[in-house]
């Protein structure tokens, strides 16, 4: 994959609203940024009047090339997030990118897309990067989240699926139980499967990571570390692959194959 | 940018601005291309290397500080033969016209003289000492602490090279200017300060130290204050030149820096932040002088009024 | 506020809470009566005194840094003879029920020894030896930095009281352990860590240290990560209680301390800040407690699991 | 004087909006502080999304009791005032208040009020509590400015002024010069003016009181110091009065007797 250039952007606010009392949805005005990146790359964003010192690292939920627009979705996890969820409209927001390897597409077959919490974010751009983009079959959906209240998922991918699954932790919609335990049935649904690209907490993408390697089905899981730099020279995010290689999720990642993490 | 007021002499080294990559925070310079013109870049300084490749610490390794973070990467490099024979030249390719310090540290005085002789090659204009690595268990902090030690390495590292040698201090000691001294006496031919402050974070969810090796290295824009005092405490103790760091984020972090007595700063974490802060720096020291009527950046340094 | 879970016995001293207010940053505590409820402070400490009234630094006192201050108030203060007579009633009056802990220095051992006996009176619940006032150029750093002259001034000091003795260490020294040991050994009922950090800052408009005593004293948030550091490293080192403090500004910064293997806290700076910290502190580690389920305080000191 | 409680209040952004290049004016509500602030006195603020550290001091320009609305002046100095002037309505500020002692009111004779910069400020309140509130004579106002493009002072006091005399750096407005200089023209003309309050850069302040205590008038001078708390604890801002006596500028003042401070 050719490596395109990173940049720092201004990228004015356009608008900040709240999906779920922990979740919310960041729209950026940030041209340069948005004509390159990918899907699954990330951006790593500074909100300069703020307390916080480091960028914070956020995957992008999509793109709009015509309108210049990134939306990125964030969970308030701490200081950083709780405070750009208080910005109002044309805020400006520093953002770098775009950063990482994003996720690789073949030619050939349908795609199981699976995600979990925040983790769903860089699962919209992919859908309709398969869907919309790349005019091949649409991807198979499959979405973990804790209960009925974090349904508002489907307003951004359901156009780009062929069909769309939840799992809950609770029950409270869809399947009850990890998503994990929904992928039998979908793989028997749809045969022509052949890439299973998740993003998620560890747990959730090492089964299915087994799972898929097992089964050898093609799989690609996207990381999370704490990132200080997000471009390769911290070495705070490094970690040692199957293979023996040493890996920096921000610059060889944050998407790797399910093999050289979980094999 | 008038690089004619920037250009200085480190310790016979010859840059094109003050302002410098701190090691572990600036790769190996060509990693930051995309970011700003590494013409414009006082040195790269590089990521410290060891005689072995080490994987570093486990677990986390960054932590988010009140402005600053810690760090314990734990050294994390190739080691000295892999830099030698796949990054130098990448670097030297890439980067023709930069500065290259290369930062090491051992975990012996012998080590610190085989590594010295093994950076005294070609495309390597300088090297920096790190005796102060607060996260290497097997020596690194021995030789930051202890002037003795520190005289030694330093001896070692003089009869190894016929390179410029910076010894980079620890600020993890009661007198800074003890250390400085010694090293001075030793032979160093420049000090760089300061390396990291030892700190820790708890998670007070999971009643564990947050990263990986209990403790780390603080740095950022929080330790300025404390980097400048000392700065300006060894710049009255000794007659070699000071790189000076801890904290640097603007052009006027910079000139206080400076004024205490550095002649010449390195930017650390803040290149994670704005990895186009080396430079901007740089612009922003010339501007400054432009504006005081100042001919060359040389003219600020040690110039801090006392009474 | 469940009081029963907060109550804590340190060094002999009962106090309402596990959290203090620090001295030079709490005045005499009556002042805060306007912000928050005297009786739910674990203790005030005194503003530093001396032998005789001290009218401070000359200039500019107070700088602001990343997310922290610097000041050289250089222990301004009416004198102990005006405390006991003045001060001290005034504070037992407006504040009857606070544990009042009474922070002092001296120019020499005998000094120590002398206000120690000034201060052995009813009202008084407990004494803090600072020798670790970096601003003060007649005594206050020899005494901090050097182990010999801190167990001189620790015995000199319990010679002449019968209070419990909190000796407050300095934080810019090589290894905090040498110097909590050393005071634990000459009798120290307790150490309190960290005071400040010795910092800088340099006017870059008028080439001049912007703090009129050229430098100052670094806290508030910036240095937590040091400072907790610390702590733990002493809890491990000393038998003795700690307490910790050095940029608390929330609960959960005060329970890193708790972890760590401090028994009790204190906020310093950031009361400048939200006047009603101690308090807030206090209730922030109730509310934790609960949470958590733990049905006292203590349930927490020195928690902090290792690997 | 009786003390006041001091308290700390959040006070929602009712408005911020410039007024010259470098000095804006911001209206808080804060019904608590308000209720009891008085002229010369003094508020501690802290923007809790910002990435300052202290609070910033500033004197109370006026007050509406009807509204409970807090009016502050002031010059974007730093990086605390520079980020406050990016708060837009609605934003949440801390307000501690009211600080100090603020001038003190006799009820004999004209005041002439005098100020320099931003410290024109609490001249406002004092202006408007002299011919308003304690409806005696109207003060005689004299302000010191930069130049002509620093007269919006005069929309806040121009009701509350027997007479408005201002003098510009540059002559660009008024008379060129010090208002010092202006001074002596101005107590001919005003005979029965027996108080003088000025607040400014304090070389002004020095000259003034000078003069007025050789013509023994009364005068009362505003002092500005760095602090950290504003309430007496942190001993940033004492300083020995010619009596020989130790002041703190945040308790004791701002407001001195001009022979104290300079006599
Ligand atoms: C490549 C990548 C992509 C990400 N994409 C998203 C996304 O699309 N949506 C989303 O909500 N979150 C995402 N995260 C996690 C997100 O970066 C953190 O939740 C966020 O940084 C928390 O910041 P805070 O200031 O609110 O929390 P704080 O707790 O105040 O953060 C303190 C520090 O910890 C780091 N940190 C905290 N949690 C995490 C975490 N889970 N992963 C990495 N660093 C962390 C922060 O970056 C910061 O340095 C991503 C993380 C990575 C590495
Ligand atoms: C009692 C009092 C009343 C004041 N009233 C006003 C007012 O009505 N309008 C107005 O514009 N300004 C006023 N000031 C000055 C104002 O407080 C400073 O301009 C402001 O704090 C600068 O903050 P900053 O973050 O923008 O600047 P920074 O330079 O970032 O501030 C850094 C630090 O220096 C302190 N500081 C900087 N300048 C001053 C100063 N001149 N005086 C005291 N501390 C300073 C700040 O409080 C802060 O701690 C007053 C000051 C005092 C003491
Ligand atoms: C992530 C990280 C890695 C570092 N690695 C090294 C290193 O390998 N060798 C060294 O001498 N200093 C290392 N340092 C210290 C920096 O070079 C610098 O001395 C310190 O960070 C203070 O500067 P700052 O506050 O500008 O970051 C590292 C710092 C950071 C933040
Ligand atoms: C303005 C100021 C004055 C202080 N005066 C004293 C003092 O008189 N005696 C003393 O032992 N410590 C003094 N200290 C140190 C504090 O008690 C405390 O140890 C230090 O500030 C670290 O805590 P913090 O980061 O919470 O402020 C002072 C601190 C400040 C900020
Ligand atoms: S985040 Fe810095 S190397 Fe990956
Ligand atoms: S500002 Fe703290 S005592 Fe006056």
């Amino acid at each position: 994959m050719n490596e395109t250039k990173k940049m720092v952007e201004i990228g004015n606010i356009v608008s900040n609203w709240e999906l779920s009392a922990d979740v919310n949805a960041l729209v950026l005005e940030c041209p340069d940024i948005v004509a390159v990146a990918k899907p699954g790359q990330f951006v790593m964003i500074k909100n300069e009047m703020g307390s916080t010192y480091l960028r914070r690292p956020f995957g992008v939920a999509d793109v709009d090339k015509e309108q210049d627009l990134l939306l990125l979705i964030y969970r308030k996890a701490g200081k950083g997030t709780q405070e750009l969820a208080q910005l109002d409209d044309g805020a400006p927001i520093s953002v770098e990118g775009p950063l990482g390897k994003g996720f690789s597409f073949k030619n050939e077959g349908r795609t199981l897309l699976i995600g979990g919490g925040v983790g769903i974010a860089p699962i919209i751009y992919t859908a309709r990067h398969l869907s919309k983009e790349l005019d091949g079959p649409k991807p198979v959906i499959l979405l973990g989240v804790r209960n009925h209240k974090e349904l508002f998922w489907s307003d951004f991918v359901e156009n780009f699926a062929e069909k769309l699954v939840y799992t809950t932790d609770d029950g409270s919609y869809g399947r009850k139980g990890f998503a994990f335990d929904a992928i039998p049935d979908i793989l028997k649904e749809y045969p022509d499967i052949k890439h299973i690209k998740v993003c998620g907490p560890t747990v959730m993408m090492k089964g299915i990571a087994e799972l898929a390697i097992k089964q050898g089905i093609e799989c690609e899981v996207s990381l999370e570390k704490r990132m200080a730099c997000g471009f390769g020279v911290c070495l705070g995010c490094t970690f040692e692959g199957k293979s023996g290689k040493r890996w920096k999720v921000c610059g060889d990642g944050p998407v790797f194959a399910a093999e050289e993490v979980f094999g | 940018m008038n690089l004619t007021r920037l250009a200085t002499d480190f310790a016979g080294i010859r840059m094109a601005t003050p302002v410098m990559g701190a090691s572990g925070t600036f790769g190996f310079g060509v990693e930051y291309s995309d970011f700003l013109d590494l013409d414009q870049v006082g040195a790269i300084i590089s990521k410290g290397l060891t005689p072995l490749p080490r994987a570093g610490n486990e677990g986390v390794r960054i932590a988010e500080t009140p402005s600053g973070m810690l760090n314990c990467i734990g050294l994390e490099n190739p080691g000295i033969d892999v830099f030698l024979k796949d990054i130098l030249p990448k670097v030297r390719k890439e980067a023709p016209n930069t500065v290259f310090i290369a930062n090491f540290s051992g975990s012996s005085v012998e080590d610190y003289g085989i590594m010295a002789e093994k950076l005294d090659v070609d495309g390597v204009d300088g090297i920096e000492v790190n005796i102060s690595c607060p996260n290497v268990k097997e020596g690194g902090i021995v030789f930051g602490t202890d002037p003795k030690a520190a005289a030694a390495v330093t001896k070692e590292v003089k009869a190894h090279t016929g390179k410029p040698v910076i010894v980079k201090l620890s600020p993890n000691v009661t007198d800074i200017t003890v250390m400085a001294k010694a090293v001075e006496e030793a032979g160093a031919d420049a000090l760089a300060l300061i390396n990291t402050l030892t700190g820790m974070v708890i998670d007070i969810n999971s009643w564990k130290p947050l990263l990986g090796n209990v403790t780390g290295g603080l740095s950022g824009p929080a330790v300025k204050p404390i980097a400048v005092r000392m700065v300006y405490q060894v710049a009255r103790a000794v007659n070699i030149p000071i790189l000076g760091l801890g904290g640097i984020a603007t052009a006027e972090d910079a000139i206080e820096f400076l004024l205490a007595g550095a002649s010449t700063v390195a930017v650390g974490a803040e290149n994670f932040v704005h990895p186009d802060a080396v430079v901007r720096v740089a612009e922003g020291i010339d501007a400054y002088l432009e504006k005081h009527n100042l001919s060359h950046v040389s003219e600020l340094v040690g110039k801090v009024q006392i009474g």
